[in-house]
């Protein structure tokens, strides 16, 4: 057990990995720095530069070269600084990692993982905030987790890094810093959600940075006399469906609640199976279809927060939303 | 194929025997392509051609390689089965010269279980891992950063295996030409870059979209050596072949070789190739490399019973590629769920 | 009103878009040749080199090109060829053209219409087969366009060229030498929705290329006295909410289908969107997730033919359907 | 600056006047660098630094481009206001030296509603099409391909206008990089590309991820005539893109300008940049082009008193840039429906 923040609890996951597997590299910009978040501090004194490999800015070669070292033996985990990047990369991801094994009729595998860093970071405006996990859950051949916590990130790249799959892991760009203990030996399978609160009324289903706002939503409802069950999907695809349909029979009612877009969000998949499996009232709350601006009044916009979470949960359940969701929501 | 560095820098000075190699080779690629255009017709919708279904044996795009064989047979006789290979949308000569059986790749072509890749790929994803023919490819240049990429995970895991990365001329104006070869140079690996150049980008020449001296001088540029042959000449593409990956196993690096050929099909089967003139194509048949490689060994003493002897070999492999590709059957339909992933298999919904 | 293919309908419209605007360009690989499809043929020919502007093989330079030629004053038309190729100009489409006009405060506008075909091309297999329409629509700044007919290509190609934001248009590529009259000068606003065929037990959402499929398994049902109203959505951002609402309202059922791999496909959007609004009971037909294989065995798993829907519909409104939906459906 | 053209090829001919221009505009950018990144303190959570939001007053990622005047100011010099500019992350400097408004570019640091971009885009997204500055750039190498399409549709329009397009010794390992060339050379097109060398990509060295002879190699190789240039000689830099840009404007094609300069700070404004050794920084900053220019300007005789009074003037503009920002409100919540979409405004989930 131990105190760490989310990306002290990367690193280590990774660094054991590296430890225990001699296939396990790891490649991308300024790793050898440490990661300008620090997510791989030490690791090339430790490791060395031929396991912890610097690279140019290339994205497409980056993702690219990882899909060539995986079909020659390696595991490699790829770092590509926020998801909004990969995007220079996405080729190598969706036609490439994602296809190999089926295209060649399994004659190879792809186990890379690549990490794509997700969501807002403060005042970085339209091309550092996206969250397009619905991207990658929609792409056959995809793994892709989103934790929240520092002890499912830890477990969870521990799980990536074993899964002969390409995974996506995104990490959140506002949770590096955020500190939590991780149990030693911490694990989670992939596809296991996790209840974070148990509650009667209403399934509220969340996943990376927003799970905490959910969470804080739900103690504020308990005031209201709401009781709410908070679930943390912490696995996007393949996301666990039975944890999030028995809770959902349970409580009669399933709020979704993402940071990404809510148009074509993930939120939109797991309200219509929920819809379609149980019959039971659903509702979304992800962000309005806009770029996000600069400026913190901007900015908050984009943001759903705890506040925005409970005056929908209250509307909704209660009639009794202290003021509309979002200004524009149409 | 150790013999590959014995061979004299001159091309000239090839022996009768491995000249005999080469054109079986070529020979093979070619009859493989000839009867898998005939089982093709009707079996792709582009070029104002039309889909027709029941006449089709092999359905989907057909690339050919058609007038360009000289370039895999010369490159993969200097490589070994250990060695690895990526290739692109035009990939059956570089499977064949790799040592993938073509009774396997027809079958493939046919859609067949029993196919090189289950009948999931076809001629656009021909692969065979168990030669280190790591694929064909859909997308242009894709395969160079995974041969990049092939090549580095042999630099960590140690070993003698090196890579070479098939491309084509229109390759060198996508972005991962750039990125893998500059990956390639400053990370030292072992990797040979071969630029087919067909002077053709689909129906577009080339030349008019590519600013500069072209793919070698580009090389050149990103600290790459590059060396030009003629790629229909079978004989030097394996001499300066040999030469570069001599220098590759030789801890010397990336190195790249540009073989001008020429492509004598249409991009796609379906493609009549009206873009170019009668004459230009004619000639290009009186440079055709078989018919090069057909004088060269007679000037050996090599006549035309001992070549009619490899082409009906080859025919007569063809045949019963073609025979069991036809005897074969299709892939269940659950198969189309096999090998998707590991983990959440099962959940298709 | 003349009969036209759909590539013939794209080919006239742009022809005439371009006689009646000449900031209006195209460019693309293999456009002077008249596109590897006929759907630029004779443009060249007519407009000359300078505006049907052959490209080298550099997606990303395409579509990068595009957004600067689109700011400094013409409305380019990008040829992609398939969709799965654009995958090698994300940043491009994403980040740049998307996001321009919004993060620069509204300085600039990029009005280009980028053509994607999307969909299976007939034994193309893993990477020339996707349908990624709700990646685009998941993305502020974009409008995403999908017609099913030669009629609808004419209109929408038009709607898109004299549009002022960066369109995505998705032809079918198994949809090129479909044939359908197209009337002189017909048009087709973004964001209308079209009621194929009225019905009163069911609505049949569906776009592309399933629209026929959809048709089909609409009047099949007939014969089971099913009566099925199907709505072609022509544009999936912004989609035509009002109409899928009103009619779902009528019947009290809704099923989306469309070839796009069900899990994140833009059905969930649709069907969740209903659920929360009407909470009527919803239903999907997408393709499994899976890479389309190349044999015709494998390839026919990942279509969403009519006897597919008809299947589903009858399997889900009258308990009586004739065989399992698909072999491996969970 | 129709001055341009009749500059001497050696840049020890400039004017006393020209210089004291080039350097007023350098003292420009500094000063207002040097203000953000006071006013940015807080603002930006990496390399270990923690967000502090009640003290930052410029929020996010700030990319100065201190030490690397020269080259912006050197550059724009020759450039008209109805020529484009394409720029990166570290724009500041390309804004500032186009003729860009401080004030509004301090507002939108700010996050102002009457900033340059309204509060949209901030430092990275900075830009001011009325001055043809097309805007800073998230992404590394993205504003190449569109400073590409800026030139072709002055090519496809025509008009006299002419595009520099600026990025770093990174952006050269990118796909862009050899597209958006190649683009501008086959069509021909009136473009200057500006590498701006300063050494490191972030927080590598960028010699070690870059194969070959560098930057102006490659350009030639994709047959884009180049020169190098020191980046911190700003009446070296004005020369020869003087130079450069009058072969543009005849018609001569794309240019490349390799300038060699270095930044003095961090790579983003919290980057202690503790990856470069104290010695390597005091040589650079000896090599300030602030510095390099105030001798030189020595030299002609102008002294303390009148470029006192030039940093005065531009301390002055700074300190009113920032007291607009402060007292500048903040864009209302509905600003961030605006400037979406056309179609489907109004329709945001
Ligand atoms: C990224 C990408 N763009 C476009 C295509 C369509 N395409 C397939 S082959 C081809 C021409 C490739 O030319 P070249 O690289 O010279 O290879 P060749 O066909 O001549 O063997 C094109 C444009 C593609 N497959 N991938
Ligand atoms: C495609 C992409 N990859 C990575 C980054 C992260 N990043 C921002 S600036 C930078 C370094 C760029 O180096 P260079 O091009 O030399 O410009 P400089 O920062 O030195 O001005 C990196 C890696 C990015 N913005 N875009
Ligand atoms: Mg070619
Ligand atoms: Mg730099």
């Amino acid at each position: 057990m131990a105190l760490m923040t989310y990306a002290q609890a990367a690193c280590g996951a990774l660094a054991e990995a590296m430890e225990g597997d001699e296939r396990v590299v790891a490649l991308g910009e300024d790793l050898g720095r440490g990661g300008v978040f620090g997510q791989y501090a030490g690791l090339a004194q430790r490791f060395g530069a031929r396991r912890v490999i610097d690279t140019p800015i290339s994205e497409a070669a980056i993702l690219g070269a990882a899909v060539g070292m995986a079909l020659v033996g390696l595991r490699p985990v790829v770092e590509m600084r926020v998801t909004d990047f990969a995007l220079c990369a996405m080729d190598e991801l969706v036609n490439q990692a994602a296809k190999n094994r089926y295209m060649f009729g399994g004659q190879g595998r792809v186990p890379l993982v690549a990490r794509l860093p997700a969501g807002m970071w403060s005042a970085s405006a339209a091309q550092h905030s996206q969250s397009l996990e619905s991207w990658f859950a929609h792409i056959p051949g995809l793994v892709v987790i989103a934790p929240a916590s520092p002890a499912d990130n830890y477990a969870l790249l521990h799980a990536a890094i074993a899964c002969d799959d390409p995974v996506v892991h995104h990490e959140h760009k506002e949770l590096w810093s955020l500190t939590g203990e991780v149990p030693q030996g911490h694990r989670v399978p992939i596809g296991q959600a996790g209840v974070l609160r148990p509650g009667e009324d209403v399934t509220l289903v969340s996943w990376s940075k927003t799970v905490h706002a959910a969470l804080d939503a739900a103690q504020a409802a308990q005031h209201s006399g709401l009781s709410v069950e908070v679930i943390d999907l912490r696995t996007l695809w393949p996301w666990d469906r039975e944890t999030v349909l028995a809770s959902c029979a349970k409580t009669g009612r399933l709020m979704v609640v993402h940071e990404a877009v809510q148009a074509g969000g993930f939120g939109a998949e797991i309200a219509a199976t929920v819809a379609e499996q149980l019959a039971i009232p659903v509702r979304r709350l992800g962000a309005p279809r806009i770029p996000v601006g600069y400026a913190a009044s901007l900015e908050a916009e984009a943001r759903i927060g705890s506040q925005r979470i409970l005056d929908a949960l209250l509307e909704w359940m209660e009639g009794r939303g202290r003021r509309r969701i979002a200004a524009a929501n149409d | 194929d150790s013999d590959a560095m014995s061979i004299p820098e001159d091309s000239a000075g090839i022996s009768a025997r491995r000249l005999m190699a080469l054109y079986r080779t070529m020979v093979r690629i070619r009859a493989f392509e000839d009867a898998a255009e005939v089982a093709s017709r009707g079996g792709v919708a582009a070029f104002g051609a039309a889909l027709d279904a029941h006449a089709a044996q092999v359905r989907g795009p057909l690339h050919l390689s058609t007038g360009q064989e000289a370039v895999p047979a010369g490159v993969c006789a200097n490589l070994s089965r250990a060695d690895y290979l990526t290739s692109t949308h035009r990939g059956h000569g570089h499977a064949i010269a790799k040592g993938a059986d073509p009774c396997a790749m027809m079958c493939e072509l046919f859609g067949r279980a029993n196919g090189t890749n289950g009948g999931k790929g076809g001629s656009m994803h021909i692969a065979d891992f168990s030669v280190g023919m790591l694929g064909a490819n859909g997308v242009v240049a894709a395969g160079i950063p995974i041969a990049a990429g092939a090549a580095h995970a042999i630099r960590i895991r140690g070993g003698d295996a090196v890579v070479a990365c098939f491309f084509g001329d229109g390759a060198v104006n996508r972005g991962p030409f750039l990125e893998g070869l500059n990956w390639a140079r400053i990370f030292d690996l072992p990797l040979l870059f071969v630029c087919e150049d067909n002077r053709y980008s689909a129906t577009t020449a080339t030349a008019a979209m590519t600013g500069g001296e072209g793919a070698a001088a580009r090389a050149r540029s990103i600290g790459v050596p590059a060396e030009c042959v003629d790629g229909n000449d079978v004989a030097a593409v394996d001499a300066v072949a040999g030469r570069l990956l001599a220098r590759v196993r030789a801890g010397g690096g990336p190195q790249f070789l540009h073989a001008v050929t020429y492509r004598l099909k249409g991009h796609v089967s379906v493609d009549p190739a009206a873009y170019r003139s009668r004459a230009e194509l004619d000639r290009a048949i009186e440079l055709d490399p078989l018919r090069l490689a057909e004088r060269r060994l007679d000037a050996f003493g090599i006549g035309g019973e001992e070549l009619g002897a490899i082409r009906a070999q080859a025919q007569a492999e063809i045949a019963r590629a073609l025979e069991a590709a036809r005897a074969s059957s299709a892939p269940p339909p659950e198969a189309a769920y096999a090998d998707v992933q590991d983990c959440g298999a099962g959940r298709w919904r």
